[in-house]
Formats: structure tokens, sequence, C-alpha cells
């Protein structure tokens, strides 16, 4: 395999509380030839406050690593965080639709935006890029026994004009990565529904109802652990298990892994490679049961 | 649509009654007892006889509609009323929109509905009565109404210049069929006051409902039931309007009794007094006004008596 | 007029008797059609063209139906001319009936104050105030209202004081008033009220679409409950069933819908020839016979039941193919 | 003296430049709205919305500005986009939120969810400050603004001994660059 | 707080409000909204609004109009019944939506006040009647002063019937039954119309 070169947005949390996201994503992108080459100097999406708040300033964080990622002469930014995604692309979608948003922005950031990198998910370079056949041939473990949700959660594929990725209701991308990974999906009706991540720490009343929703419709399922391709929507789903759990008394138990750490696990990588020792709802068990760890 | 619902007097009285049952209204017989007297003076120059029976009680509707009791009493109540004044084979005939909404409301109910007229009657069989639906009721404006050329002959103090707003009460309109004229926009009212020599004056609030809203007074008095009224009796003073009539005591409280507290509460001055239609007829047909008990009302009548040289 | 048209064409005689000195009935009182904004006229003028050219159709204005006799194929018909009181009597195979429809009096309605407001109108009324308007040039700015409401519903979906049924075109001509208001006076604000706006046809949904968005009548979905004098001008009061709040809203013409009804003179008529009508005085067509109502008797148009322009062109059309199938078998 | 009751509201009187500026700024056309309802049916949060998607695009329509800046709903918006992803007019109602939140900002109309204001209001500060976010010194800083240290201590203990809470998470480099965006950006909403 | 489920509601709801089979019609309503346009408590507190509690009702919803401050706002002016396009006879409704309330303790404090005028009825066989002897000889004066015989003439027959009819029914324990102390909170339930600053 000729190694591909994408430049890469980790985002914020990658840093902090989804380290095991980012490290799994690298070794697994290494394993499959992808060379993720970091934005130099990127900053903060901006994330929900920037947009609520302050419009011009969102584009102007995006408009700034879009460019950054120009000046690396690379023609494409991946991101593993389905936020700064749903921000990153909005940007562009907005700086090639208005022609004095652009120039206006130009301005202010004093770099070119004629050209723009084109923006694509973790996962979107997973399939489209590697391809299916490509991901399932460089399984050596397949994750036999798992009963998985693939969970994608609001930003991924909305808006649909956007987002231009999977079926913004029933998306599937996931589901096939998992399955090409030799584990066995559920098909269930929370798929793409909110967790309410974006009020993980403000409004917890809201997490604990929305999240809440989410693992049940799991649970309903039948699934043995949720997989998500977003750090907002694990640490949401992962830190507020419990308070779901005292406020529907049921008890869940649900792991909320990154797919990346399911994937390195089919590649042969060790658990703690992959950081599943990091999650607070531990996946081991269930991961041991299933003779994989 | 089976039922007709604008009927003209005429159709609705093909003759005129000698004699009728008059049914007590509490209000008009307390609060404001120059009704009462009114109506009976009006009723004996039209040479029609107005009975009424120290048996009769209270139609009792004011406490059903304000959840005072449930409606099986009210039913009982009604049919022995009613009873009383089938014994006597006559005509029922209200001076009080919410005497004549809950006896029609009622009687109508039990007419329709065999189980609740076999319950009332059991009720009220242990003294011997028993109610039919034989007796149909009337509201006296419907008489005034028929008789409004009689009523023109008899005018000898015609009330010239007095401008008049009329206010028809929700309880008679809300009665949706068989009735004198259409609940969106009625006019007889304004039709006998013409007939009066007064002027009737078509204010932009005038079918707003009277506000004495079944004792929400008691209950809304703040929230809703002053700023409710301050609507109606602005748009009233600012038409120029010197003098409400209404059909109903019950109306006349609620926009008698209020004005002093709206003046208070919305630093307006509100002195428009508020008398029963059979008032004003009875004042026109001569009636000295010492024999209508104007001293019950709160807005005194004196500016208008005045004007009308009395 | 499309039957008669149609019947010629296929080579038969046809009589056109109308009671009005001229043809075209309610279409000649429109202003405009939808759901292509054209003029009505125009379509009169081209039918009534065809018909006064064409050798084989009698057209017999001011003229009235008195009585007729069934005889064993076809009909003895009396006919009185309005003009002057002269009586003939023809002999035909078949008969039409296109009595057409009428609004309800809209009178019954004291909340609307049709009658006793002179802002208040019928739909009708309003057509020939948009033709006056349209047609008039400088002088219309002095008269152009400052606000309209168009109240839908006036009469129909009533079981109180008007009819349970609904009438079908109401929706549209309304949308297409408040459009024509739009841009003969495009500073006036325009209020439909409207419970649902039915807009099943070709085209007829994005005419509606249009008139909202492109022309920005504002449509707000509750039935008006009262319509009072406010220092003269008009004020409605409804709910905005969509916020549940109640709304007010001054203007100065409240036009409305009135339901359409049947001509009194379409029972009477249709009694002649052994048609029946049904409860409210429609035509009542047979099993499976869409615009038949008897042997040999056919019909179309607002006597049936509410119906648009051109949904009457297609009534005349099939009526017309009816009696010319009855021919080729009586032949 | 003027009555003191809710007077009812008067179309011709309800006008707002709002849905003028939504058209103009954003080619947002709110008079496509079919009222069906689906955004509302759909909204992730709808249910303790008081003003449900729908309801919001008929009080632009309305021109109830001030309602809209007032009101709950704009504050526990989630942003998840699906009302738009759904809508068969394609009205980007969330972007009509974040324009009026912003103008709420503007206006000085305090947030009526505050700690998620307050949230919002640090996050972009500390992106001024160093160009990223870190969970930790965010955290920190919205508990103190809050005064509420406990509240998820526990979860904070948790993560801690996860090692996934990272005190010193590296700032831009350039942030110089960074922070030019706020002065250009948001003279406006400087506070 | 969850979401409104249809499956959690009460299929039979409609029965039980109206228990006394007085609105037979309700599943005619259009939800046109002409109750509401004409209502006089709604142009002054618009979160209340009778075609909202007719589409709860035929809904299966009590969970807004049982304990809502609303239903007790209603002036029985019967408007919305005079313009009814199919003649829904909503002050019966509400009549009975009142005495589930009540039966769920809710509201009790709007009762409260015409328990003294029904028990004072119970014994004049007139209501309003003033319980002082100042308020009863002003009448008194009034009706003589204008030729009437000075108080109504109720007769002990009367009186007597009244009262018994009172305690046949119910009526007088029902009355008993009514406590202040026992009333249970109201609020605005009906969000719908708290438009502000407009």
């Amino acid at each position: 395999m000729t190694p591909m070169d994408i430049a890469y947005y980790p985002g914020c949390s990658l840093h902090g509380i989804a380290r095991e996201y980012g490290r799994s994503a690298a070794l697994v992108c290494r394993r499959l030839g992808i060379r993720l080459v970091e934005v130099e100097d990127w900053n903060c999406c901006g994330a929900t406050a920037a947009h609520s708040l302050d419009r011009e300033l969102a584009l102007g964080l995006n408009a700034r690593n879009l460019s950054i990622v120009n000046r690396m002469n690379l023609d494409r930014v991946t991101t593993p965080c389905a936020g700064c995604f749903s921000r990153m692309k909005g940007c562009s979608h907005e700086l090639s639709n208005s022609k004095e948003m652009r120039e206006g922005m130009e301005k202010r950031i004093g770099a070119p935006l004629a050209k723009l990198p084109e923006v694509s998910h973790l996962l979107q370079v997973m399939t489209e890029s590697v391809g299916l056949k490509g991901l399932a041939d460089a399984v050596v473990r397949p994750l036999k026994g798992l009963r998985l949700a693939a969970y994608y959660g609001c930003l991924l594929t909305r808006p649909r004009a956007i987002a231009r990725f999977d079926d913004p209701e029933q998306p599937t991308s996931m589901d096939h990565i998992l399955r090409a990974m030799g584990a066995d999906t559920v098909r269930w009706s929370h798929k793409a529904e909110c967790c309410g991540g974006a009020f993980a720490a403000s409004q917890t009343d809201i997490v604990v109802d929305l999240g809440g929703q989410v693992l049940e419709a799991a649970r309903q399922a039948g699934a043995d652990a949720l997989v998500v391709a977003c750090p907002m929507c694990q640490v949401n789903l992962d830190t507020r298990q419990q308070a779901i759990e005292e406020a529907r008394s049921v008890r869940y138990n649900l792991p909320v892994t990154y797919f990346t750490q399911l994937m390195g696990m089919a590649y042969g990588f060790s658990s703690r490679q992959m950081g599943l020792d990091r999650m607070l709802i531990s996946p081991l068990p269930l991961l041991r049961r299933a003779g994989l760890d | 649509m089976s039922r007709q619902r604008v009927v003209n007097p005429e159709e609705k009285f093909p003759t005129v009654p000698g004699t009728v049952f008059l049914f007590r209204s509490c209000t008009g017989s307390l609060e404001y007892p120059g009704t009462e007297n009114a109506v009976k003076e009006t009723l004996a120059s039209l040479g029609i006889q107005a009975l009424m029976d120290p048996d009769q009680t209270c139609c009792s509707g004011y406490l059903l509609t304000c959840s005072a009791h449930k409606p099986e009493v009210s039913l009982a109540i009604t049919a022995r009323n009613l009873s009383l004044v089938e014994k006597k084979d006559l005509d029922t005939y209200t001076f009080c929109n919410g005497c004549y909404g809950y006896l029609s409301e009622l009687s109508h109910i039990m007419m329709h509905n065999p189980a609740y007229l076999q319950m009332a009657n059991d009720l009220i069989a242990r003294w011997g009565y028993r109610y039919e639906g034989k007796t149909r009721i009337y509201h006296v404006q419907e008489m005034w109404y028929r008789l409004r050329e009689t009523i023109g002959e008899k005018v000898v103090r015609p009330l010239s210049g007095l401008k008049v707003g009329v206010h028809y009460g929700c309880h008679y309109l809300a009665k949706q069929y068989g009735i004198l004229d259409d609940g969106g926009y009625p006019t007889f009212h304004e039709e006998i006051v013409e007939i009066l020599g007064a002027t009737p004056v078509f204010y932009k609030e005038r079918q707003l409902c009277c506000g004495y809203a079944v004792g929400r007074g008691f209950t809304h008095r703040e929230e809703t039931v002053q700023p409710h009224l301050f609507k109606k009796l602005t748009s009233a003073r600012d038409a120029g309007v010197e003098l409400i009539t209404t059909v109903c005591p019950g109306c006349n409280v609620a926009l008698d009794r209020e004005q002093p507290h709206l003046g208070k509460r919305y630093g307006a001055d509100l002195k428009i007094p508020v008398i029963d239609l059979s008032q004003l007829i009875a004042l026109a047909m001569g009636v000295p006004p010492q024999k209508l008990g104007f001293e019950a009302n709160t807005i005194p009548l004196d500016v208008v008596l005045k004007k009308l040289g009395l | 007029m499309e039957a008669a048209l149609r019947i010629a064409q296929a080579g038969f005689h046809a009589v056109l008797v109308e009671k009005e000195p001229e043809l075209g009935g309610t279409l000649r009182d429109l202003h405009s059609s939808f759901p292509r904004w054209e003029n009505p006229r125009e379509l009169i003028d081209h039918r009534v063209g065809l018909l006064t050219k064409s050798r084989r159709v009698t057209i017999r204005t001011q003229t009235a139906v008195t009585s007729s006799a069934r005889q064993k194929k076809g009909f003895r018909v009396s006919l009185k001319s309005l003009r002057n009181e002269n009586e003939d009597e023809l002999d035909v195979d078949a008969v039409v009936l296109t009595t057409g429809f009428e609004l309800m009096d809209v009178s019954v309605y004291g909340e609307y104050g049709y009658g006793i407001y002179p802002g208040v109108m019928t739909s009708l009324e309003f057509e020939g105030q948009l033709k006056k308007w349209a047609q008039s040039t400088r002088e219309i700015a002095a008269d152009a209202p400052r606000g309209v409401a168009l109240i839908q519903c006036v009469g129909s979906r009533d079981r109180s004081k008007g009819n349970p049924y609904c009438s079908k075109i109401c929706c549209m001509y309304t949308a297409k008033q408040a459009g024509l208001v739009k841009d003969l006076f495009p500073d006036t604000r325009v209020y439909v009220f409207y419970m649902d706006y039915r807009a099943s046809g070709k085209e007829y949904e994005e005419f509606v679409r249009q008139v909202i968005e492109e022309k920005h009548v504002r449509y707000i979905r509750g039935r008006p409950a009262k319509v009072l004098p406010e220092d003269g001008r008009l004020l409605v009061r409804a709910e905005d069933t969509l916020m549940g709040i109640p709304v007010e809203v001054a203007v100065d013409m409240v036009i409305l819908a009135s339901a359409i009804v049947p001509r009194p003179g379409t029972r009477l008529l249709a009694g002649m020839f052994g048609a029946r009508t049904d409860e409210y005085g429609f035509i009542e067509s047979e099993l499976h016979e869409p615009v038949r109502s008897a042997d040999r008797v056919f019909f179309a148009g607002g006597c049936g039941f509410a119906i648009e322009t051109t949904g009457a062109l297609n009534q005349g059309a099939s009526a017309a193919a009816g009696v010319i199938a009855l021919f080729n078998e009586d032949r | 003296m003027g009555p003191d009751f809710h007077t009812t509201i008067r179309l011709e009187r309800l006008e707002s430049p709002l849905k003028r500026e939504l058209k103009d700024l954003f080619g947002i056309d709110v008079d496509t709205c079919l009222e069906c309802g689906k955004c509302s049916g759909g909204c992730s949060n709808g249910h303790v919305f008081d003003y449900t998607p729908r309801k919001i695009v008929q009080l632009v329509k309305l021109g109830a500005e001030e309602t809209l800046m007032k009101m709950d709903a704009l504050w526990i918006c989630l942003s998840c986009q699906l009302c738009l992803d759904r809508c068969p007019s394609g009205i980007d109602i969330p972007r009509i939120l974040d324009y009026l939140r912003g103008k709420a900002r503007m206006k000085r109309i305090p947030a009526r969810r505050p700690a998620i204001g307050l949230f919002h209001e640090l996050m972009i500060e500390q992106i001024r400050k160093t160009g990223r976010v870190s969970e930790v010194g965010l955290m920190l800083r919205f508990k103190a603004a809050t005064g509420e240290y406990m509240k998820d201590a526990g979860i904070g203990v948790k993560l801690f001994l996860k090692g996934k809470l990272n005190p010193f998470s590296p700032s831009v480099k350039n942030v110089e660059e960074v922070r030019r965006l706020y002065d250009s950006a948001s003279k406006r909403t400087k506070t | 707080m969850p979401r409104e489920r249809y499956r959690d509601r009460d299929e039979n709801l409609y029965a039980t409000v109206d228990a006394y089979h007085l609105v037979e019609n309700l599943e005619h309503c259009l939800q046109c909204g002409k109750c509401a346009g004409i209502c006089p408590v709604a142009s002054l507190s618009p979160s209340y609004n009778p075609r909202q509690i007719i589409s709860d009702v035929l809904s299966g919803s009590t969970s807004r109009w049982l304990k809502s401050e609303e239903i007790w706002r209603c002036f029985w002016c019967a408007g919305c019944y005079t313009l009814c396009p199919v003649d829904i006879h909503f002050p019966l409704l509400m009549m009975q939506l009142r005495y589930l309330a009540v039966a769920s303790l809710h509201g009790l404090k709007y009762i409260v006040p015409f328990k003294r005028f029904a028990l004072r009825a119970r014994e004049d066989g007139l209501t309003f009647a003033p319980g002082s002897a100042k308020g009863r000889e002003r009448i008194m004066g009034i009706r003589g002063g204008i030729g009437l015989t000075p108080w109504p003439e109720v007769s002990e027959k009367a009186r007597e019937e009244y009262r018994a009819l009172f305690d046949m029914t119910g009526s007088t324990e029902y009355l008993d039954r009514i406590r202040e102390e026992e009333d249970r909170p109201l609020e605005l339930t009906y969000l719908e119309g708290r438009i502000t600053g407009v």
C-alpha cells in the first residue's frame, strides 16, 4: 500500500479527556498505510460555544485551521471528532458559498481561502479511502461474539447538505466497519439521535434525559456496548451513565468505546495500547468474555 | 340545520297570553328589587296578568355554574319549580338571563335524557310534584319585543336625546335556537330603545360578557374580571353612552357595583348608571321613578333623571 | 357551453338555453383565474366565438325552461323568452343541465357583520372590486386599503349555521384574490384566515405557496370569531391556533369566502327532467355515471357541486361524450 | 393611566426587522414554512422547550423578537441539526437560534439558563487566551463561577485516576492570530 | 421530564369527563379556534384556551388541565358555544372538568367562597340573600318603598323542600367535604400564548 498523507485535526479533547481515541486512531491508521499529518499549531474549532454566541468568530477559528492545511499543501483534512468535523465542514461550506464572506475572512486571517481542503471525518477516510475490503484484509483477530451498537450522534451526518456523508437518519458506515472487523452490530433506533453532549457540564438534567433515551434504546436492542466516533458522545455517555442509571433506576453498564479502539483490537493491538483500560465503564470484561484480551 | 336559530316574535307568540307565570329572580328581587317591580308594572300596563308563587325557589343555576354543587340538585329543583307552573297550566316568564338560561338548559337536558327526568321526578314525587316539560320558558324581553308597537303607543315620557348602550347578556343569546336574534350581532334591544325615543349607541364591546362571570368576581377579580369590565365600560364611555340597560340583574350587579373599584384601580372616571331594560320601558311608559327602586344602584341615576326632567 | 360546443363539433345539433342576456355564468364575474392568473374573459370569448360560428348551435339567451315532458326518446321542452314572454316548444333527445352555483347568504353570520359594515363583502363581490381596481388607473391609490383580511370557510364546514361540506374551491380563489391585492397594492397588508388550505390539484400547492412566499400574504391558521368596527376600520378577532394565542388585526376590508350552494332553480329544473337532487339541492349523479342524473339527462358544472373552471370544462366535455354516445346508439 | 393587563396581540403592530435580517444575512425564508411540525416532533429537546421549533418559526413570522430572545428554548437547544435536516423547506432553525443568541448577547439580555450561557462564555474566553480548550481548566473555572465545586467531583476523581484529565494541554504557539480573530470578529460582542 | 407519550394517555378520558353525557359531540371539534377568538378570558390570559383544553380532553391527556389554574378562569359566558360551528357546549364540558379537578382536591379554594352562598341559599330558598340583619333591612326598605312585599315571598314549604333536595341529592355532603385546607396547589399549565413584550 502506498501511504497516503492526510492532514489531521485532532481537536482539543484528544489532548485531554479522549487521548486514547487519538492514540488508537494513529496506530490503526498507520497499520492501514494512512499517514496522519497533524495540522501545525491548530486552534480549537470553537465548538458549540462559539457559533452559539458569535458566528463570525466561529467561522474565523475554522478558517484559520483550514488556511494552515492549505499552507501544508494537503488537499484533505480529517478529524476524529464529530463536533469539530461539523464546525470545520460547515465553515468551508459557507466560505465556498459566499464570496464576500470568503473575502472578508481572507482579510481577517491574511491568507487565501479560494481553494479549501476537503474536510472528512475519520470514518469517511476509512470507508472511502481505504475501503471495507482493505479494512477487512488487515484483520488478524476478528471481533467474534461482540454485539455492538454503532452510535453516530447528531453532528456526524447532519445537516445532510453540509456533512454529505452517510444517511442522516439511518447511517451505516460504522456498522459496515465493525462488521468488517468480525463483530455483530445491532439494528437500533437511536443511531443518530442526540445525547445532549453540548451540555455535558452545564445542564446535566438534559444530558441524563437524552443520554438515557440512547442507552435505553441500545439496551433494548441487546447491545453489549456502544461504539462512537466522537469524544463528546463518549465522555457524555460514559461519565454520565451512573447518573442516568440512578435517574432511570436501570443498570445499563454499557461500555462506550471508540470505533478505532475496536479496530485496533481486531488488528491485534493490545487493549492497553488501545487505551481500553481508560474507560469509566470498563469494556475489558466484555472483551475477555469474547476471548479478545 | 334541523332547528331554526332565529324566530321572529310573531312566530314565537302567535297570540299574547292574558296571564303568565313570573319566575322570581333572587338577584332581581333582592339586589335590584326595582327590576321585579318594573316588570310587574309593565306587564300590568300591557294588560298581562303576572302570577308568582311563594312556593317557587331559587333556580339554583348560579350555584351549579360555580361548581358549588352538582347537576342532580339543580335538575330536581328545576323540575320542582317548573312543575309548580305546570299545575297552573301557564308558561314561565323570567326576568333574569340566568334563570332563563339555566331553566331552559336544565329542562332541555331532562327532556332529552329520560334518565334525568326520571331521577328528578322521583326526587320531587314525595311532595306530589311531577314535571312533564309542558310549560315553555320565555324571557320577558321577548314579550317586550313582541309588543314593541303597543309599548311605543304607551310611551308617555319619550326619552329623547338619552344615549343608551344596551347589554344583551350571554345566557339569552347563548341559547342557540329559537331565540329572537342572532348571537353574532343582535339588535332587537336597540330597536326597543329607539321605540322609547332614546338613542341607541353601538359601542365597540357591546357584546362583551358582563364579567359577572359566575363568581369569577370572587375568585379572579384582579386577574380577569376587573380588566375585562374596564375594557367593556371604557368602550361604552368612549362611545358616549349615558346609560346601560341589561336584561339580567346579574349583569347589573357586575356592571354597576364594580365601577367605583375600577375607577380606583385604573384612575378612570366611570359613572355610567346601569338599569334593567324593563325599568327603562317602565320609565318611558310613565311609571314614577320612585316605584323603580333606583336607590339600589351603586351609580346613581340623578344625571339621567335630570336629563329626562324628573 | 363546453357541452354544446363538443356536441356540435361531433356533428349533432345543440340548443343552448341561457337565462341571462350573456353566456358564461359566474365565470363572467371573475377577474382572474387560478392556478395560472389567466383572464376568464378570454376563455369565454374564445368559446362564445366558436359557438356563434358553429351552424349546429342555437343560442337562446334570456330564455327559461318552463316545463318538460318525457317522450319515448327524449323530451318535449317548453321554453319562455324573458324578453317578450313568447313561449314555444322544442323536442330534444337529451339534456345537459348546467345551472351553475351561487354563494350562500352569509348575513346569518352576524359576528362577521356582512350587510352591517360596508367593508365586509363576499368573495364574488370582491372579484368585482378587483376588476374595478384593475381597470381604473390613477385614482385607485385613493381607495387602496391598508389592510385586507380574507376569511375562508364562511358557511362551509359549519354544521351550526352553514353547510357541513367543504366548498372545495374557496382555498384556491382566496389565495388568488389575496395575491391579486398584493399585485395591485404591494404595501397593503393581506391576511388570510384559514383552517386548512386544500390545494389538491395540478400546480395548486405551488400556486398557494407562491402567494405566501413571493407575494407575502400572511396566512393565519384560525377561524375568526368576530369583526368589530374600530375607529373607522374593521378589527378582526381570531385565534392563531398554531401559537394558541388570541390575535387581533385591524383592516379596511374583510372578504368572506362564502359557501358554494346550488341555485334554488336547480332543484325545480332537475325535477322537470326527472333528475335527482341531494339534500342541499345539488344534482345527484347515478351510480357509476358521474355526469348523468337520469336517462338522457346529463349535467355539468356547479349545479352538481362546487367546481373550478377546468373541472367544469371537463364535466361539460364528458357530458357531451355521454350525449354523443347515446346518439350513436340511437342511430 | 393605561391598562395593566395583557392586551391581545395586534398583528399589524408586531412587525420586526428579524424576518428581513434572516433573509438578507442567511437567505432563510420563514415564509416557506409549511407548518407541518416535523421539526418539533423530532426535536431532541423539544419536549422541554417552552416554544417548539415550529412555534419559533411562527414567532419569527409574527415578529415577536423579544419573546424569542427571552425564551428558554434559545438556551436549551442542542444545535443537533435534526430540525434543519428534516425540514421539508430546509429552514435553518439552528442558525436562526444562533443569530438570536448573538443578538440577545449584544442587547445584554441575560440567558434564561445562566449555566449554559456562562459555560459558552468561559469556553470562548479560554480559546481567546490559549487558542484551545483544556477540559480541566474549563471545568475548574466553571465550578468556580457557579460555586458548585462538589458537583461532579466524583466523576472528576474517577477521570483523574483513569489518567483522562490532562491539566497541561498544549496551547497554540501563535495565539496572537487567534486573538486577532476576536478583535476583528467581535468588537460588538466584547463584554 | 419525559416526553408525553400517546400510549400513556387515557383513551376513555372524554367519556370519564363527560360523565353526565351533557357534551355528546366533542369529537366534532374542528380545532378552528373560533372559541378562543371570542373568549373574553383568553383575550386577557392567553394561556386559557378552550380549543387547547378540548384537544387535550380528546387526546386523553389530563396532565395539563387537571391541575391547571386555567380551568378556573372560565366566565361561563358561553360565547364559545354561541359561535361554535359544530355546537359544542363548552361550558358544560368546563363544569365537568371542574368536578374532576375537585375530586382530585384541586381548586377547592375556588369553590370555598360559594360554599357560604350555597349554605345560606339552603336556608332561604334564595341565593344572595344577605346574612346580616342590616343588609336585610336595607333590602326590605327598598322593596317596601316601591310597594313590594318587604321580603320576597318564599313559603316555609318551599324552603323546607329546597333544603330537603340539597340533602337528598348529596349536595350538602358535597359542600361539607370541600375544605380549603385540603386544597392542592394549581399552576398555569398551558405554555401556549405566553408571548411577552410585544
